[in-house]
């Protein structure tokens, strides 16, 4: 590989294709800006069927009775349509996406530390997710059991959970196997002087990200393998029938599940980080405070699972220990809110597309967070739990922050990664209809929880009509946002107005190489000496 | 960054660390023989503990390599057992 | 809920709603603070207005305040979440008993003379114990007017405990997803004044509906498949649910596995009746085990012969 | 991408970083483990003694002498001398057989008393009975297949060695295999006291 040294400084990644034509310039190469691409194309494809699959949920649930679908199709939807979300979409989503791309610029390297294996990730991401995705055509039927695979039911349907359970594990290696890269990356690549304190928000990030992927997916792995040989061997490690205990299962799927959530929030969090300094053209407030809850929030997110399985009959010591836990590790998070408005505190505030993604991420972020305060006290859990209540929460907090942000980061590094800009104003519609509907489309459920309505119930008493139409009529004002932004994005891809090295006036280093980046990013390792966001 | 020198175990050190070894598993077959009964598990484990002690440090070494390797260790081996202990919290207390 | 039913519909309401209202209340006040904070420094520090941005690093004195703060919030916030759910873990002794049997998809209730129930029916402010058993996989029972949950684990009878504190029906649901028809399972709880609830605990005749007695057996056989919720996993049409359909099997050959073996077995009374007291024994092919379970003690020999009489009735 | 400095450090703790998330893996069973123990401490208790102590002890003897070999290739490898090098990662990976043969044989006798998943006899002991051997074949099971992964990998550091791609001054991935093989000592270490020995 080191015999081609000789390159033009001046072609960007996307030019240097390694003499490779076709597709296999794309999933062939170990360039870590192609593999972020390659992630960012095949989860945008699952997204589409995820979110198809959500809208139809929404469809049917316009009207009690059966109004598009009947009780296992729905059951299967939602089953899929949480596998597709969590495991395909979000927990990779922005490490994969915008990890993968940006992590080596910004820490200033020109790869990740081990690009084949980078590449051996995204494979078995893609293959990971086919299982899954087969689970939908083949055999008995989608499997439906929910997103969760709650023992006992999920050995005793007929319906394919083999392949998809069997998917989500090998998801998990994928998910593994990234964080490894990273975390090697992050120890052994930094430019000379970046020091860790130098370092900026979202690798932070990243970093701590990846010791959840790394510690936490094995347990998940070990779980689906558990209910693999469960089906296959009866072996009963579940089974009430030969002793086992289902509520045991609900503890090892959270053990892994409860800090996957944190997986899916802290490189968003990161992201929101770097656009919010850029558009305010001002030094992160409290940069040590943020970096700190990062890791606190990492780490204490390791012990709150049981806030899942408050009403599951779990000792009343546990329930205690969870649920202050629970409310311990949101303090980090108040903490990086608190920050970020701060850094608006007398800055020189550009409300441009990427800014208006941050600062409605802080808004729906907050009421996602606040209403998971609302969850995690007793009390009030044994009353909302398991109704639509948490939907909403889930909804508010994942779709909300995560996916907010990685739109915001999608536009805030689009110029950088094709070289090319969107319409502003275009992408600004699109936000603000996408805005509107992500509110009338959540905001019901907290009310219908409230009222009772259990989840996961694809009809429902009259009672429970009105909220219902409006979060249903929410979801297509919300398709039509959504739209609008996905043809902005890809028209612009293509033919959009070439972009300059540094569109906002970024200080970190993505923004010091040309748009886009040359294959290995630096002509020569950059020396850094002066703290990251720095405006002066 | 190849650069740093590597420490070069004895054989002889490897040979007393293997000898212990053995003599701590004899060891705990006997004690566990014997009636104890609850405390067998507990010298058992005990025993397991000085074992993996040994493989990690002279073995895996543990001891001659950076420090970061030895603390990331740690953390480790106490995230699993705090997550046991939590479990169990449940369990313990039903 | 918290308009529409009374605030005294069970002896949680209070707690359960104080510590909502107390966190809603708060978490109200962040979200329009800091939304407002936010628009206020985008308008104010608008580049057009506010070309230079004035630098600062941070400040440890805001960090602590904010951390520190909030900090005590929400130990608060975790106080009355403990305290609303206490009392929901601590039953009366001399509570009255009731045994809530769920099983795909529906509940029983199983009062302490005998009668058995699809839907519940407790004294006004006397306090009710609900033991949960669950026969197949996880249910969960929820009334919302009362505020209680708890969930329904196979193999681990558990304990509910309430005081109804106002006359009326409420609705009662399951809540954790139990399979095909999780959102049909589903049914009342009905509080009435302690003399009428006595009058009706004695009268055990009235349990569940009657099957009429000049009915032609295959109908009465069908009655019987209604009353046993048989027909959830059932059809009479040939479609395929959870379990095989009632039609066109009658005296055929049945695929089934039994003790690990493919074999074929005649599909007849004897069939029958093992498929019903004894599910597993013989499974179907194409079907999972696990799924039926065993009916004896609930359907009857007499009512056995009633099932046989109208599956084979569709075959005419 | 051009690497012209390794960078050894890296390697190893990727290595590292590998083995806390196979130590998580069986982190998982173990919790499985301590549960059901503390619900069935009885049965827990009977049926270890169903479990050969002997076959136990000399495996996880072999196991610990296997690991002692592997440490020292890195060694010999140090001070250059090839042919040692090789003799002790050969014999690393016959203990390892000789260990999968042992399992073979404690196993293959499990399954002549019917003592295997979902068998009727088991099924008909007991609730701590079918979950002790459920956990007893899944874990020493999926500890055998790290094994047999670990015997592939220790294959392929021979290959390596005898064509010189690993070297006195480049044996980065002959040390990352060793840690690979001590975390399967590793985690014999306590399966064995946890399965054979609380009779
Ligand atoms: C991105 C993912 C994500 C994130 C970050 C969170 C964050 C939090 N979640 Fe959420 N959660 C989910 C994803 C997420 N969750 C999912 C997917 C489920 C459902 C799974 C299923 O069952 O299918 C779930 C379910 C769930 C439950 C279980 C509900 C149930 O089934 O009964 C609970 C209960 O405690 C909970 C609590 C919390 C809390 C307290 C936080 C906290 O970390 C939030 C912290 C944030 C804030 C507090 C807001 C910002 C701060 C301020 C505005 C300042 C003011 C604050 C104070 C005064 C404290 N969540
Ligand atoms: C990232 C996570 C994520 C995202 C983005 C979404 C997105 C959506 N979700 Fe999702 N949801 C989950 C994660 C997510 N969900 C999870 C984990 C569960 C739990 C599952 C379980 O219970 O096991 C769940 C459950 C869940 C339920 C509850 C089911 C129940 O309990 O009864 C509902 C109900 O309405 C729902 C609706 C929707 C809708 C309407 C969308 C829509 O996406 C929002 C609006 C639509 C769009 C933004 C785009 C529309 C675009 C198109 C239709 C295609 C256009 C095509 C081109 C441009 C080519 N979801
Ligand atoms: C939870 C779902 C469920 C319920 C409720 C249920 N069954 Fe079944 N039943 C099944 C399944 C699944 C099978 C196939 C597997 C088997 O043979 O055990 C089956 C098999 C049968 C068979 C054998 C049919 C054949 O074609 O081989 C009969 C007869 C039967 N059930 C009768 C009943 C009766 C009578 C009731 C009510 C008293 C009932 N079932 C309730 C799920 C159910
Ligand atoms: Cu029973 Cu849901
Ligand atoms: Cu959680």
């Amino acid at each position: 590989m080191s015999e081609n040294k000789q390159h033009d400084a001046q072609k960007s990644y996307l030019e240097e294709t390694g003499g490779r034509k076709g597709i296999f310039k794309w999933i062939l190469s170990t360039d870590h800006k192609r593999i972020g691409l390659l992630y960012l194309y095949s989860i945008m494809s699952w997204f589409f069927i995820g979110v198809t699959l959500g809208v139809l949920m929404k469809l049917e649930l316009i009207a009690p009775g059966i109004t598009i679908m009947g009780a296992q199709s729905y059951n299967a939807t939602f089953t899929v349509h949480g596998v597709i979300m969590i495991f395909l979409i979000v927990i990779p989503g922005l490490p994969a996406v915008f990890g993968n791309f940006m992590l080596p610029i910004q820490i200033g390297a020109k790869d990740v530390a081990f690009p084949k294996l980078n590449l051996l990730s995204w494979y078995i991401y893609i293959a990971g997710s086919i299982l899954v995705v087969s689970s939908l055509f083949a055999g008995g039927g989608p499997p439906d059991t929910g997103w969760t695979f709650y023992a006992p039911y999920s050995f005793k349907t007929g319906t394919n959970m083999l392949p998809a359970v069997l998917g989500a594990f090998v998801l998990g290696f994928s998910s593994i196997l990234t964080g490894l890269n990273f975390l090697v990356t992050i120890h052994r690549l930094r430019a000379p002087g970046m020091t860790w304190l130098k370092m900026p928000v979202f690798p932070w990030t990243l970093y701590g990200t990846a010791w959840i992927q790394l510690l936490a997916t094995p347990i998940v792995g070990i779980t689906l393998l558990m209910v693999i040989g469960e089906r296959i061997f009866n072996i009963g490690f579940f089974d009430p029938a030969k002793g086992g205990d289902p509520i045991l299962y609900q503890h090892l799927f959270w053990i892994y599940s409860h800090p996957a959530v944190y997986i899916m929030i802290l490189p968003a969090m990161g992201a929101i980080s770097e656009i919010i300094p850029t558009f305010a053209r001002k030094t992160i407030f409290g940069y040590r405070a943020i970096i700190v809850s990062t890791l606190a929030i990492a780490f204490v997110g390791y012990f709150v699972w049981g806030h899942h399985m408050f009403t599951s009959g779990m000792s009343g010591t546990a329930l205690f220990t969870f649920s202050i836990l629970t409310f311990i590790v949101a303090i980090p998070s108040a903490i990086k809110v608190f920050n970020w408005v701060s850094t608006m505190h007398q800055g020189s505030i550009s409300a441009d597309v990427p800014f208006l993604w941050a600062a409605s991420f802080i808004f729906v972020f907050m009421i996602g967070g606040l209403t998971g305060l609302i969850l995690g006290a007793l009390a009030v859990n044994v009353h909302v739990h398991d109704t639509a209540f948490v939907v909403g929460h889930f909804h508010f907090i994942v779709f909300g922050g995560t996916g907010f942000a990685f739109f915001g980061a999608l536009h805030y590094w689009f110029p950088k990664i094709y070289g090319r800009m969107y319409d502003r104003a275009w992408a600004k519609t699109g936000w603000i209809i996408f805005f509107i509907g992500f509110i009338t489309l959540y905001g019901p459920m907290f009310y219908l929880g409230i009222r009772g309505m259990p989840r996961r119930y694809f009809d429902y008493l009259p009672d429970y009509h009105g909220p219902n139409i409006i979060s249903s009529l929410g979801a297509l004002v919300m398709v039509t946002g959504f739209v609008i932004i996905v043809i902005n994005l890809f028209k612009s891809a293509r033919s959009g107005e070439k972009a300059e090295m540094n569109p906002w006036g970024g200080t970190n280093l993505e923004w010091r190489i040309p748009s886009p980046p040359p294959l290995e990013n630096f002509d020569e390792i950059p020396t850094i000496d002066k703290a990251t966001y720095k405006y002066d | 960054m190849a650069e740093e020198k590597h420490h070069i175990t004895s054989y002889k050190t490897y040979l007393l660390v293997l000898v212990a070894l053995i003599i701590f598993t004899l060891l705990s077959v006997t004690i566990t023989q014997i009636e104890l009964s609850r405390w067998a598990t507990v010298a058992a484990l005990l025993i397991a503990g000085i074992k993996s002690t040994f493989v990690l440090l002279v073995f895996m070494h543990l001891k001659f390599d950076l420090r970061i390797f030895r603390v990331m260790v740690g953390l480790i081996i106490s995230l699993l057992v705090v997550v046991i202990f939590i479990t169990m919290l449940d369990f313990l207390f039903r | 809920m918290y308009s529409i039913n009374p605030e005294n519909a069970s002896n949680f309401v209070a707690g359960v709603d104080l510590a909502f209202f107390i966190i809603l209340g708060v978490s109200i006040f962040f979200l329009v603070a800091i939304t407002a904070a936010m628009i206020i420094f985008i308008r104010k520090y608008n580049r057009e207005k506010h070309p230079e941005a004035i630098q600062n690093e941070g400040s440890t004195k805001l960090e602590i305040i904010w951390t520190v703060i909030p900090l005590l919030i929400v130990l608060v916030m975790f106080y009355f979440g403990w305290m609303g759910w206490k009392p929901m873990k601590t039953p009366p002794e001399d509570a009255m008993r009731v045994k809530a049997i769920a099983r795909m998809w529906n509940f029983k209730f199983e009062y302490e003379n005998g009668k058995l129930t699809d839907s519940l029916y407790v004294p006004l402010n006397q306090p009710v114990i609900l033991d949960l058993v669950a026969l197949d996989v996880l249910h969960s029972l929820y009334i919302p007017a009362f505020r209680v949950k708890e969930d329904m684990v196979p193999g681990n009878i558990k304990q509910m405990w309430f005081i109804p504190g106002q006359v009326g029906s409420y609705d009662l649901f399951c809540t954790e997803y139990c399979g095909l028809e999780h959102s049909y399972m589903y049914t009342g709880v009905h509080v009435m004044h302690e003399d009428e609830f006595d009058e009706w605990l004695k009268d055990t005749t009235a349990v569940a509906p009657v099957v009429a007695e000049d009915a032609s057996p295959a109908d009465r056989g069908f009655q019987v498949l209604v009353k046993n919720g048989c027909n959830a996993c059932h059809s009479s049409d040939g479609s395929k649910l959870v379990g095989p359909s009632y039609l066109g099997n009658w005296g055929n050959m049945r695929k089934v596995t039994a003790g690990g073996e493919k074999t074929e077995v005649l599909f007849d009374k004897e069939y029958i009746r093992k498929s019903i007291y004894d599910p597993n024994a013989e499974i179907a092919d194409g079907f999972n085990k696990g799924l039926m379970l065993s009916y004896e003690g609930l359907v009857s020999e007499e009512e056995i012969e009633l099932i046989i009489e109208y599956i084979r009735s569709l075959n005419e | 991408m051009s690497n012209v400095h390794r960078d050894d450090i890296g390697s190893k703790l990727g290595m590292w970083l590998f083995i806390f998330t196979e130590i998580l893996l069986f982190g998982g069973l173990f919790i499985t483990y301590a549960v059901y123990r503390y619900l069935h401490p009885e049965a827990f208790h009977l049926a270890s003694q169903e479990l050969d102590v002997p076959i136990g002890t000399i495996n996880t003897i072999i196991l610990l002498i296997s690991s002692a070999t592997i440490a020292m290739s890195i060694t010999a490898i140090q001070q250059k001398k090839k042919k040692l090098t090789l003799w002790l990662i050969a014999s690393t990976i016959v203990l390892a057989a000789i260990f999968l043969i042992n399992k073979y044989f404690e196993w293959g006798a499990k399954f002549e008393h019917g003592i295997f998943p979902g068998s009727e006899y088991l099924d008909s002991l007991g609730y701590g009975d079918v979950l002790f051997f459920g956990l007893y074949f899944f874990m020493t099971g999926l500890h055998a297949f790290h094994i047999i992964i670990g015997m592939a990998v220790l294959g392929f550091m021979f290959y390596y060695v005898k064509i010189d791609r690993l070297t006195f001054d480049n044996f980065q991935l002959l040390e990352n295999g060793g840690l690979y093989w001590h975390l399967v000592d590793l985690i014999w270490i306590f399966l064995f006291p946890l399965f054979y020995l609380i009779a």
